[in-house]
């Protein structure tokens, strides 16, 4: 097996984090950002992964299987809330959703 | 234990009159007036029986000691000394004017406002008592909530402006001093190994030039706006001018005293050089404030900003007279701090009862009241005249003492301050013939003074006239005092 | 895992049973009110599992959790908390009419993940516990989803909270990366042996960017005044004071552990994010109308008050910290029971005019509202100016004067709006509006009581810090 | 004795005290009989004490009393403590003895006012003041007197206070004694500063160890002391307010602006002239303050119209007379101008508001005219009081009191021709004027109808001060006529002698020219008024003439000129500053602040998107913070 270096899946991680962050800040429809955010969660445990390698430890794919377990959670949380917001608004529209602010 | 009664008193009593005021508003009055005249009269005792003891002796006549929170060396700490014990006196003396005041003015709600005037004199008492630095920024901060809401409720038009405004700047200074108590009680702590607040132990911290410097600062701060001094005096003509007469009353004779009060216990006993060192700049911001306060009181159509801004005007004397460093200003300047409260007292009571009949507080609606009230007349002109500082009253012991000591120091501020003499007949004056003098309009005939009002007015003329004519059991009860801050500063 | 441990355990277990009670209780179909009443002896009993397991402590449960003085501490006031916003939320809901069963479900999953935020030393708990409270909190925010834009501040949450916790996971992986370890103390160590090195920071960093969204500082504070106004009020009581709790009882041990304020550029930031939080949440509430984005505004800036207590990173601070948010979690609950006291059916009593003359309407309610803003404020009498007192000695005492005078400053600001608010109590009432409440009246008692009791603690903790005091440094074993 | 000595200002003060406590409620007659009555008693008291004196003076040359203790610190002690001397007791003899004479008078002239009782409170409490003003033994008490008798000229002249001009002349003459009152009080204060007490014996005793002839300290006291001097006795430049408190009753110009409380500067500078003597410059400054005043003063008093205000004018002038006696050392001949002044003064007023009153508050002396057979006591009375303010030689008080003043103003050390000149000058226009004043009023035909005649209480003291105005300076002859010299030996015991130069002019031929000065302005009157009134009046035609008359009028445009340069900044300041400028700035920190939340609120604009860019921004700055340091 070819070792990798780790600071090579750590720049990798990196460029997944920002990719999503930038999905993030670029996309109006709900779901989409909610997929970016997937990315960058996975970005971040693509880092653990290589964390745990370097340390040969298994502590860092334990962390990415409970990043596996949250992000299930908060999607299903999130698709939910997603229902309900085009049940409401029949859009997905984020920019459409600022009843709350200040006057 | 006596002192702790004296705060409990009114706390108790104030409680009392709120719970109490559904059924009537007379009794709220009634129990107000009960237990200030109690504290009046526990003091009174006080002070007979400690007279023959105020040459001598210790620092404290009396002192009351518990522990509060020892985790930082805070005590529930009060001591009664011949300054406090004047500034008692007078405490009490107009807060049981106060509440005759508000007698027939406060129609609504009176249960509640007793127990803000109540706990406000409680407050004042606590300030002129503590001599733990915690317990003294305490009572420092619970004076103001209670005459927050008796701006608030009871004022005027304005109130809710003036009410806010007062109370952002006074927490202004209060927050400034606390972090001097704070760095001061830590460095205390780094030399002594112990925190403690207690006056006494702060007393005995070394610190270097500049650091006394900076926290005296903030103690200055805090009491100069207090106080006030020019340029922080902004909120005062809003507060008096829109406040009911009792508030009114208790603000400008009383409050402002605890910054005096403050000023000469804290500022110019604990940190002797580092006042000194500013001692010329101080006594500059007091002429400034007399002259200053004197143009914007000529300048006023408002009766009640005119008194307001008189005040600015009296309490730079006090500024002065604290910084001058001599034993004469100081006397000169516990003394101002009663002829001012019992005058400025009197002239916001004599606004209070033309409101009443009035319903105004413009100059320009009035005119012409002494031919339809006399009475109040005479009583208005004897108080105009303490206020421009005639001999016979009190207030001219106090200035006169204060100018004479200031001479010692500063030759040229003395004589601009003296200059304040005759701006001061100018506003008073011009007060005087707005509203008394002048042909008598058709729509001010009204009836002149009633016997509660005389009771009020009459007790205030008698002790401004024994103030000036028998000003020696003053300075017994505070020479003491003075001498011991005499030898912290030689 | 011995005996020990498992006693020590004791109360979260409790904690986490309860909303397992919760679910039963629903499966057989009970009412409201025995949902309520078992809700509140489950948290009855955690406190008393809390008072019979004190022996055992401090006890550690390696690799993951650690259970002393200090978690205790927290987690009691968690736990008090949720006691006080289960209260209101039986009445906000009763007067309501909706199905609020499942509410307690998420409220007692939330306190669980904010208590085991409280006892974390590793990584992986801190990540479950963060999670567990923020998953909760999406629920509760979103409950009522068809009132108050509740759907758009449970989404805007969602959304932040998820970015945020990749954050979290990034930096954690990163300072994994350097140190090899999870654990608190162990990174510690690591630091102390060989310092901070550049990942490290960059790590730690990026792990503050998902500590100051919870936390609300500035500039990750934006959500904080939407969530606060869409949630329930009761669910932004619980927002605002327990999860905080959570959130900055970590930061606490984590910054203990690390010795975050010896490294100079971190220190630099947290001085900086105090400073801005200060300023930005008392200058956001200046003329806000709507009182729980008031609210909001001003707990950014209290978060900033009590960074300058973090600041020093001592005993001192730490005392001040956790005095602090005592005192600031009973007068937030006091305010936001005043809030759910007075929303009406229809709508929540969030603008400021609707509290207009409440004082001759409703004396005890407005009295209760005066005293909490007072004590916000930060005025003696109340709990909130030893408070405030504690966290301006800690600052001075470490000569950090710019935060401290910042500070100063920005509490005169601050004592504008909340003046306001207690002004308006004492405006003249408009005309009556003939408010009805049909509540079980034995509620309705217990909520004033509650709220008078709350008052009276904050004028208690304001007339007498000094037992509460000792406490807390009994319980951080100071002495 | 010394026991007397006490309730001399106590009776007036316990007059004051029941009239104003009780006066609105007592009959007419029971507070004429109050207010009149407590002066009549004091007078009485201060006769026995003046008669003690005279009879047996006592061997150290006072008495004193001391009536409470008012304050003490260390050594700083002051008591409420009376001492009459030679030199008070002239004083307490006029102002009581005048004063009960026009108590008795206002008792009538006021009868229909309606605050008949707040008239005498005032009046007692102004004769109260007045005596302790020249009973003091301290000048803090003296300063206490000298303030009393400030507020009640100031009530009394603005009596008649529903007149808003009666009140702009109160407030004036407050104002103006307020500005001299004050330079005194710095004045006491250097005293203290420099001896430690303010007891006035003390203060004479040590003045001499302490300072050296002319030293920059003691001409400075003397001189902050005399400008309180000229602020009280209305002396250039503080002479302005005399002439409007005229607004006041008759009866108060005749006391208090005539007879006692304006020569209250004249007492202060005889009282300290230990002070003052050892200022050769300060005395020079008394002696060209009063001559510069005198002159200025009768100017003015040759064009009024106003019989008031001519009287006033006059009074300016004749205090002016005083103070350059003072300035030339000579004590004694200041105090006795004081002393037959004012009984010819107080006469003139008196008279002159008899004349008013009769004629339906008519003041102007052209509108007067022939009185002289419809009130034969009133001119007779008024002609001896004119003859001695003109000084009319030999029967008159005030040739005898005039003439060792212009005779000093040359002779004495500190006298030259010029003062001498300017004397005489003031002199012929004293005598022009009196002239003019007699004539217009009394002659002629009458212009107004007559209304009511006075009744017995006011002519009978007019009567007695007409005596006095005629007989009063035959206690006191020039040296070279007869030597009777009963008022200087009195206060010799007190003030020091004039020093005269060597090698002087013969007295006589001083005499003879002062009067036929006298005569010159009399002649000059009657030439002008009586003979031939066309003249003044085709004068008047020349622009340059009337110009001068109107300066003469306006009083030389002093108020003009105080307007302009302090009344009118003052008043524009506390205009534009109404508002308070510093209140601007507080509002501008409130304004700041409400901008910042403005500017904030912008960002809670309800889109997640910017909410993340807000963590994006926050995440940024954390990390390139990191990466840069």
């Amino acid at each position: 097996m070819m070792s990798i270096q780790v600071s090579a899946v750590l720049i990798v991680a990196a460029i997944l984090f920002v990719l999503g962050f930038i999905g993030v800040l670029t996309r109006k429809n709900i779901l989409f950002m909610l997929i970016s955010v997937e990315i960058m969660l996975n970005a971040a445990g693509l880092a653990f992964v290589a964390a745990s390698a370097k340390w040969q430890q298994a502590d860092g794919q334990v962390m990415f299987l409970f990043i596996l377990a949250m992000a299930a959670a908060e999607v299903s949380v999130g698709l939910a809330l997603v229902l309900q917001i085009y049940h409401q608004y029949k859009t997905l529209d984020i920019e459409k959703l600022n009843a709350l602010k200040d006057e | 234990m006596i002192l702790i009664w004296l705060i409990i008193l009114q706390l108790g009593a104030g409680i009392l009159s709120w719970l109490l005021s559904k059924r009537d508003n007379r009794l709220a009055a009634g129990i107000a007036l009960t237990a200030v005249i109690a504290c009046l009269l526990l003091t009174i005792q006080l002070f007979a029986r400690f007279r023959p003891s105020f040459a001598g002796g210790g620092q404290w006549l009396m002192e009351y000691r518990a522990d509060w929170i020892p985790a930082f060396g805070i005590s529930f700490h009060l001591a009664l000394d011949g300054l406090s014990l004047a500034m008692l006196l007078l405490t009490f003396f107009l807060g049981a004017l106060a509440v005759l005041c508000s007698w027939k003015e406060i129609r609504q709600r009176a249960g509640f406002f007793y127990f803000n005037l109540l706990w406000t004199l409680a407050g004042i008492t606590g300030v002129f008592l503590a001599i733990d630095l915690f317990l003294f920024y305490f009572f420092w901060e619970v004076m103001l909530i209670p005459m927050f809401f008796l701006i608030y409720i009871w004022g005027d038009t304005r109130r809710r402006y003036a009410a806010i405004k007062f109370f952002l700047f006074t927490q202004a200074g209060g927050l400034l001093m606390l972090l001097s108590i704070l760095a001061m009680v830590i460095i205390h702590a780094g030399q002594a190994g112990r925190y403690s607040f207690d006056y006494a132990d702060l007393l005995n911290t070394t610190l270097s030039p500049g650091t006394a410097k900076l926290i005296m600062g903030g103690y200055l701060l805090a009491f100069a706006i207090k106080l006030p001094v020019v340029p922080f005096h902004n909120w005062l003509p809003d507060a008096h001018g829109e406040a009911p007469t009792a508030g009114s009353l208790i603000l400008a004779g009383l409050l402002l005293k605890t910054g005096a009060y403050g000023i000469i216990r804290f500022v110019i006993t604990m940190f002797p050089e580092a006042a000194a060192s500013v001692s010329w700049w101080a006594m500059l911001a007091g002429v400034i404030g007399i002259i200053y306060g004197a143009f914007l009181a000529y300048g006023q159509t408002d009766l009640k900003r005119l008194i307001a801004y008189t005040s600015v005007s009296h309490m730079g004397f006090v500024m002065l007279g604290a910084f001058s460093f001599s034993e004469m200003a100081m006397q000169g300047v516990v003394m101002q701090l009663l002829t001012h409260g019992i005058s400025t007292g009197a002239l916001f009571a004599i606004a209070g009862m033309l409101k009443e009949r009035l319903h105004t507080r413009e100059l320009g609606r009035m005119g012409g009241m002494w031919t339809t009230m006399p009475r109040m007349g005479g009583i208005a002109m004897l108080f105009t005249m303490a206020s421009l500082g005639l001999p016979m009253l009190g207030n001219f012991i106090a200035e006169f003492f204060i100018l004479m000591g200031a001479f010692q120091a500063s030759v040229p501020l003395t004589v601009i301050a003296s200059t304040g003499l005759v701006f001061a007949a100018l506003y008073s004056l011009r007060m005087v013939q707005k509203v008394f003098l002048g042909p008598p309009s058709v729509e001010n005939i009204t009836f002149d003074l009633d016997a509660r009002e005389l009771v009020v007015l009459g007790a205030l003329s008698v002790s401004i006239v024994l103030l000036g004519l028998f000003p020696q059991p003053v300075f017994d009860m505070i020479t003491n005092v003075i001498r011991n801050l005499n030898h912290t500063y030689e | 895992m011995n005996e020990l441990e498992l006693q020590a355990l004791l109360p979260f277990m409790v904690l986490a049973a309860s909303s397992l009670v919760v679910i039963l209780l629903i499966a057989f179909r009970l009412s409201h009110t025995v949902i309520q009443i078992s809700g509140f002896m489950m948290m009855c009993l955690t406190v008393i599992c809390m008072w019979l397991v004190r022996d055992t402590l401090p006890r550690e449960i390696p690799p993951l959790l650690v259970i002393d003085g200090f978690a205790a501490f927290t987690t009691g006031l968690i736990v008090f908390v949720v006691l006080a916003v289960g209260l209101f939320s039986y009445i906000y809901f009763e007067e309501r009419e909706e199905n609020p069963k499942e509410y307690y479900i998420l409220l007692f999953l939330a306190t669980l993940g904010a208590a085991v935020l409280t006892v974390s030393k590793h990584f992986i708990s801190l990540f479950i516990g963060l999670e567990i409270l923020s998953i909760s909190l999406y629920g509760l925010i979103g409950y009522l989803r068809n009132r108050n834009n509740a759907v758009e501040a449970g989404l805007k949450y969602l959304m932040l909270a998820a970015l945020t916790s990749a954050f979290l996971l990034f930096g954690m992986a990163l300072v994994y990366l350097e140190t090899g370890s999870m654990d608190f103390a162990v990174i510690g160590r690591h630091v102390q042996s060989s310092g901070f090195s550049v990942l490290m920071i960059l790590g730690i960093g990026i792990l503050l960017v998902a500590v100051g969204f919870k936390l609300a500082f500035v500039p990750f504070h934006l959500w904080a005044a939407d969530v606060y106004q869409g949630a329930p009020p009761p669910v932004t009581a619980f927002i605002a004071t327990a999860s905080k709790i959570g959130v900055f009882s970590v930061l606490l041990r984590f910054g203990q552990s690390l010795g975050l304020q010896n490294e100079q550029l971190l220190q630099g930031i947290f001085s900086f994010i105090a400073i801005a939080s200060m300023i930005v949440g008392n200058l956001l509430a200046l003329r806000q109308q709507n009182i729980k984005r008031l609210l909001a505004y001003s707990s950014i800036a209290h978060f900033g008050y009590l960074l300058v207590a973090f600041l020093p990173g001592n005993d001192n601070g730490e005392t001040a910290a956790l005095f602090y948010l005592l005192s600031y979690s009973v007068t937030l609950l006091c305010a936001f029971g005043i809030i759910t006291i007075m929303s009406g059916t229809k709508q929540d009593a969030e603008s400021v005019s609707f509290y207009q003359g409440l004082f001759w309407k409703q004396p005890i309610l407005a009295v209760v509202l005066s005293v909490a803003m007072l004590s916000l404020a930060g005025i003696p009498l109340t709990a909130g100016f030893p408070a405030k007192f504690m966290v301006l000695a800690s600052g001075v005492e470490d000569s950090r004067w710019i935060p401290v005078l910042v500070l100063v400053a920005t509490s005169v600001i601050g004592l504008y709006y909340y003046l306001r608010v207690i002004g308006i109590l004492f405006e003249k009432p408009e005309e009556e509006t003939a408010a009805t409440k049909v509540l079980h009246p034995f509620f309705y008692y217990a909520t004033y009581t509650s709220l008078t009791v709350l008052m009276l603690a904050i004028c208690w903790l304001g007339l007498f810090p000094g037992n509460v005091i000792d406490g807390i440094r009994q319980l951080l074993q100071l002495e | 004795m010394n026991n007397l000595l006490a309730y001399i200002p106590a009776f007036p003060l316990l007059g004051f005290l029941v009239l104003s406590i009780a006066g609105r409620k007592m009959s007419k007659n029971l507070v004429a009989l109050t207010g009149a009555g407590t002066i009549c008693i004091s007078a009485i008291i201060s006769l026995v004490i003046a008669a003690g004196f005279i009879s047996s003076p006592p061997t150290e040359g006072f008495i004193s009393t001391s009536v409470w203790h008012w304050f003490t610190l260390s050594d700083f002690i002051v008591n409420i403590g009376l001492r009459a001397d030679a030199l008070s007791v002239v004083f307490i003899f006029i102002i009581t003895f005048v004063g009960a004479l026009i108590h008795i008078y206002s008792a009538e002239f006021m009868r229909h006012d309606e605050d008949y009782a707040r008239f005498f409170a005032s009046m007692n409490l102004f004769v109260c003041s007045m005596l302790l003003l020249v009973l003091a033994d301290n000048l803090v008490l003296l300063y206490l007197g000298w303030e009393g008798v400030g507020l009640c000229s100031y009530l009394l002249i603005g009596f008649w206070f529903k007149e808003p001009t009666n009140n702009h002349a109160a407030n004036k003459a407050f104002l103006i004694t307020r500005i001299g009152d004050t330079a005194m009080l710095i004045g006491l204060f250097l005293i203290f500063h420099n001896l430690r007490t303010l007891n006035i014996q003390e203060i004479l005793l040590l003045a001499p160890q302490n300072f050296s002839t002319g030293s920059s300290e003691i001409t400075l006291i003397a001189l902050l002391l005399l400008a309180g001097g000229m602020g009280k006795s209305a002396q250039v430049p503080l002479q302005t307010w005399l002439p409007d408190a005229m607004a006041g009753p008759s009866p108060v110009s005749a006391l208090i602006h005539a007879a006692t409380m304006v020569t209250a500067g004249v007492y202060l500078v005889a009282r300290m002239n230990a002070v003052f003597a050892l200022s050769p410059l300060a005395m020079s400054i008394v002696a060209v303050v009063g001559a510069v005043t005198l002159l200025l003063a009768g100017c003015s008093a040759m064009v009024q119209s106003d019989i008031k205000r001519i009287l006033a004018y006059s009074t300016i002038s004749q205090i002016g007379y005083m103070f350059l006696a003072l300035g030339v050392g000579a004590w004694t001949a200041a105090i006795f101008h004081f002393f037959t002044h004012a009984f010819f003064k107080a006469l003139l007023f008196l008279a002159a508001g008899v004349i008013i009153e009769s004629l339906h508050h008519e003041h102007n002396i052209f509108r007067m005219g022939g009185l002289k057979k419809s009130m034969p006591v009133v001119f007779v009375t008024f002609l001896a009081g004119a003859a001695a303010l003109a000084a009319l030689p030999l029967v008159t008080a005030g040739f005898f009191s005039k003439d060792p003043i212009l005779w000093y103003a040359f002779s004495s050390e500190k006298g030259n021709a010029w003062l001498w000149m300017t004397a005489l000058l003031g002199a012929f226009l004293t005598a022009f004027y009196t002239t003019r004043l007699m004539i217009v009023v009394f002659w002629g035909e009458a212009k107004t109808a007559i209304g009511h005649h006075p009744g017995k209480a006011m002519i009978i003291p007019l009567i007695i001060l007409a005596i006095l105005s005629v007989t009063a300076g035959f206690v006191e002859w020039p040296h070279n006529m007869i030597h009777l010299t009963l008022f200087s030996d009195l206060l010799h015991q007190q003030l020091p002698e004039v020093a005269l130069k060597p090698d002087l002019p013969a007295e006589s031929l001083f005499q003879l020219i002062a009067a036929l000065t006298t005569f010159a302005g009399i002649a000059l009157g009657y030439m002008l008024y009586y003979r031939k009134t066309y003249l003044a009046t085709s004068w008047l035609q020349s622009p340059s003439v009337a110009g001068v008359h109107n300066l003469f009028k306006s009083g030389w445009g002093f108020d003009h000129f105080y307007r302009a340069v302090f009344v009118q900044p003052f008043l524009f300041i506390t205009r534009i500053n109404r508002t308070d400028f510093f209140d601007r700035i507080y509002d501008g920190i409130a304004s700041l602040n409400i901008q910042l939340n403005r500017f904030l609120s912008l960002s809670q604009n309800g889109s997640l998107r910017w909410y993340v860019v807000g963590v994006l921004a926050g995440a940024l700055f954390i990390i390139t913070l990191q990466l840069l340091l």
